[in-house]
């Protein structure tokens, strides 16, 4: 792997975006611009998703939905538990900031496609199913982790139930998954040939679009690095640990469980590996009022992805290779 | 203030700030008390005591709505009456002020 | 026509939309995506039929014009008559609901041209034309009728004629009128090689950026479903039946005084089946003030066109098939 | 209020709802009574004598707009008798109300 | 203005016009003197001391943000005084108004 | 070069969008629809002038970056001559309209991109470079001949080193400069399998999105005609007799210094002929708050733009074959 195969554009697009925040420029993207993109490039990857599904059997499908559900419950827990153990932090913002590292950045996955498609590798249809289905149990097993929480403070737990009647909602009616999901099932039930007339609009484009994509996180991630202070090292350290925990998971679940190749491997890893930014800060906002949004959107914005994007990726897919023996 | 009565009407001027979710909810909630004008600006951000809210924050967008509403002290009394409960439960804001209708356009108030 | 047919994207994205209301999801598109999708795709149609319109001679287009004005006069005078006549509907109401009857939906015709396209079924370049036109009329005869109207109820008719010119002015230099005009004249003139440049963006990628205005329409129309109750078990029914009026007159005109193919028989019959909701709600928010446009609105987005896009574009194909004898 | 006139100026706020389309025309008509500050706020909605107004709304867009404008008393009397002609055939909303002008920033009323 | 001590608390509405750029370094200030509650509304134009500035221009976009600020009489003499200096270099606007702040919502002021 | 030539979309979409604000149309794109395509038109150029740069040598581009702060810096200057010594404009005014002038339109180098594709005449990659340079020497020569019409008035000077330093970082850090030279920075270092996945979206639809941003300028450019009695016939004389002489200058310098094509001439003419409105602006109304911005935005937006799209590039063109002795 040389050095060129880093310099995937939506890579250095990020770049660009952080570049530009470090120097303060006054470079912006209108914010509705990034909604357009977001809402485009989640029907995008759920349209190739559904269509690529339907070449497979379904069955096949099946273990990398029970891996999305032990990574989207298990992972949580584990985050839990070293932010309590090793930091000492809070057990509410412990649990709001867990929930996220159980669930999964859209953003980081495509770039890990854009990164196997730079360099020419394949990869298995499935963990797009994973990257739909692991954002919905990290918000439950946050609101769950919350409640424990709470119990363990001996605070007020009143009202629980309407809450996670209310959360296990929005986490199926949330608009980012609901577009995830039902493109999945437009890809998957179109005929070739009207697949073939949205294809250009929802597939060639599509790498670049991810750019301008990449080049508004940037500028997020840039932004959010003020704030590493307030954070803690703890934090900051933890943001970079927890996805080379997630992605040690996600190694051995793609290689040995599900046995994908080397491509799919990465794409499992980064799943594993990645944080959300989407549907679970606002929910963890809603079930976990007392937590404090600027840790784990400074955790999840300004390290992780970052960290995924620039270090992870590539690292991840030489240790896939690695695994394979290539 | 200059004075006259055939410029000026006595008012109450309501300014109400809540989270633009509930916007739909307070409005229907101001017409059961047969309010007949209002004002009001989407897209506000803010800090209150369920800290800070930012419009266009990319991972968490929270967005206040601003309503202002003119009428007359009678009703002014009966539209916070019938605000105060559902504000405890919304939270944000609601202030009261003293102000002059200036006579001219059609009275909606 | 087998159910594969109907599996048309742009049409289930119209359905994940509405989905996506009926359940509540926070799913919302940003207005200015929207207004931008209709600024592109109203120049896409302009030039695609401006270019295939000089490829025909011009006498052939203007019985499509003849047609046009017929149906942007008749079937707002038919609307009423049957909204006053059966509905006992207030004539002010009558009247501005009348007016969108009259013209047309950009929405429902480039759906119409998906789903031709989708089973490749080719079509004439007139309807395009037609499109154009026909919002134009039906706002001058929505005032006709509200001025009708006026006198008939004995109110005052002061400032009519200042209103007749500025509607006028209004319906030749709306903003999406002009655009579709001024596009298909861009269309018609320029090159082959300059035209090939801009294919790529008005063209290539077309059916999929129709596919996210469908779902934010489809957002729109289950937003509306809310207010059936208001709007009454009468108006609800006039919403279904009135395409299909239209749809009649459509085949006729479009199978026997035009000649046209299936294709341009569906397409003609979509035209008049379907209700404005771009130029003439605000042209008569102004010209007929009294009128509650709740009224208007629910019906055009809520009940007529998510008919014509899921039941009647289907429906009218198989009329003009039909009538083919194919 | 605090009371120091090396502090604080009495003002007179005055703030207008108006179309926002109509907002171009209220800017020039200020102009002619010689206002030398002024904020707005568009993209406003909300509830009148002509119903209501609703921005983003999808087919039938109507937006309002938000003036507000602080000036001595003398200068609100006049603004006020200019306005008061142009909101009949406008609509929209005229109230005004007491202030005080915190000192500091350059004097634009 | 109906005076109920149960409904009603007598309070300052502080209301600031300021470039939108500095609305960071504004309201990094009012958190120096500890404010618990404020609303923004971003986008907005003008006029003042400094020309026009006008939103959505597409060569040059200038931008106010107007903030709003709900506190006690005390308070308020502490962010007029704090806010004065910063005032003088940012330029804007700042008025003060009484109000009266309806008991219902959690108090952040 | 027939008429046909000159039927240009991106210029027939210019002219679409002026119409319709001459004839009062309600048509008006979003602004933030503007900024979008904006920041994907300045990353397109970037992207392709780029990777076209790596087919040179880099020692090739010199004479082109000599040539733009020679621009940069000679226009403004001569400018400032004609405004105060023919004009009579006072002196901080002058000043602030100069810099604009030292400056280039990205708008129109792309329409003159768009023209010479039309035609199917190649150019050189490096006007690119100098598109990218000129804005910022003219920001900084506009705010040397601020200080020095101050200095002449004899007015306050306190506070300009500040000043210097804040528009030197300015000059450098402006959101749009620095995603020209960044995007040609990633085009000239990523792969060529890279940029392929990324051309369909930043090449192959670029110039059907050029025609959306000519059709928005063309509406801008119609607004401030409004303006041209408020601005005087003086200055609207010199905002065509300024980008003639800079065209001048232009096809010396492209022609007997830099000895480019035609199509390389043309492009270097429309440069020098060209005046910003991206980022001078701005820079002007924070280093010569004293001018009247209404000034400088109708000169630039309202004469010198549209002057340069409909008339100049096709004349440059001409001059250019003509100089070529085609
Ligand atoms: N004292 C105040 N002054 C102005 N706005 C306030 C104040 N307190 C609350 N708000 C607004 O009300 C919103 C919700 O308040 P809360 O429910 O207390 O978090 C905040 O985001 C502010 O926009
Ligand atoms: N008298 C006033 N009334 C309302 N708003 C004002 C007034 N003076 C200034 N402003 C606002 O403050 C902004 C900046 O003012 P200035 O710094 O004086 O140019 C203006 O653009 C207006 O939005
Ligand atoms: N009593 C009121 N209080 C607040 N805003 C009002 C009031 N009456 C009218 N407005 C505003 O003025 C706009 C136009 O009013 P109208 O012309 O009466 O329809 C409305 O859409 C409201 O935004
Ligand atoms: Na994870
Ligand atoms: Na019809
Ligand atoms: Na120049």
């Amino acid at each position: 792997m040389s050095i060129t195969s880093l310099l995937v554009p939506a890579i250095l697009f990020f770049a660009l975006g952080m570049f530009a925040q470090v120097i303060k420029s006054d470079l912006k993207f209108p914010p509705d611009m990034h909604k357009m993109i977001v809402i485009y490039l989640l029907i995008g990857i759920g349209l190739h998703g559904g269509k690529a599904l339907t070449q497979g059997s379904m069955g096949d499908a099946l273990p990398a939905v029970g891996a999305a559900f032990l990574f989207g419950i298990g992972l949580p827990i584990l985050a839990y538990i070293i932010l309590r153990g090793l930091g000492k932090i809070d057990p509410l913002n412990a649990a709001a900031i867990s929930a996220h590292y159980g669930s999964v950045s859209a953003g980081t996955y495509m770039t890990a496609v854009a990164f196997l498609g730079g360099i020419g590798v394949t990869f298995e249809a499935y963990p797009v199913i994973m990257l739909a289905i692991m954002e919905s149990p990290a918000i439950m097993i946050g609101l769950v982790l919350a409640g424990y929480s709470r119990k363990v403070m001996g605070g007020a737990t009143k009202g629980e139930k309407g809450m996670y009647m209310h959360l296990l909602r929005e986490a199926f009616t949330n608009g980012s998954i609901l577009l995830l999901f039902c493109s999945m099932g437009i890809g998957a039930v179109v005929s070739d040939p009207s697949y073939h007339k949205i294809e250009p609009f929802f597939e060639t484009i599509f790498m670049g679009a991810l750019c301008l994509f990449l080049c508004d996180m940037g500028m997020e991630a840039g932004k959010r690095l003020s704030e590493f202070k307030a954070v803690g090292v703890f934090l900051v350290c933890f943001g970079i640990a927890m996805p080379l925990i997630g992605a040690i998971c996600g190694l051995m679940v793609g290689h040995f469980w599900l046995g994908y190749s080397v491509g799919g491997v990465t794409l499992v890893t980064v799943l594993a590996a990645s944080c959300s930014y989407i549907a679970v800060p606002p929910a963890m906002r809603l079930a976990v009022p007392e937590a404090n949004p600027s840790f784990y959107l400074t955790l999840s914005l300004g390290v992780t992805f970052p960290f995924n994007v620039v270090i992870g990726i590539p690292l991840y897919y030489g240790a896939a290779q690695y695994l394979a023996g290539v | 203030m200059f004075n006259r009565a055939d410029v000026l009407i006595s008012m109450i001027r309501i300014e109400i700030v809540i989270d633009e979710e509930k916007l739909g909810d307070l409005i229907a909630l101001l017409r059961t008390v047969d309010v007949r004008g209002y004002t009001f600006m989407r897209h506000g951000g803010g800090l209150g005591s369920r800290g800070e809210r930012r419009p266009d924050d990319i991972a968490l967008e929270e967005r206040n709505a601003i309503v202002i509403l003119a009428c007359e002290e009678k009703q002014a009394e009966r539209v916070v009456m019938a605000l105060r409960p559902k504000l405890k439960e919304y939270g944000g804001m609601c202030l009261m002020s003293d102000c002059k209708w200036v006579i001219g356009p059609a009275a909606s108030y």
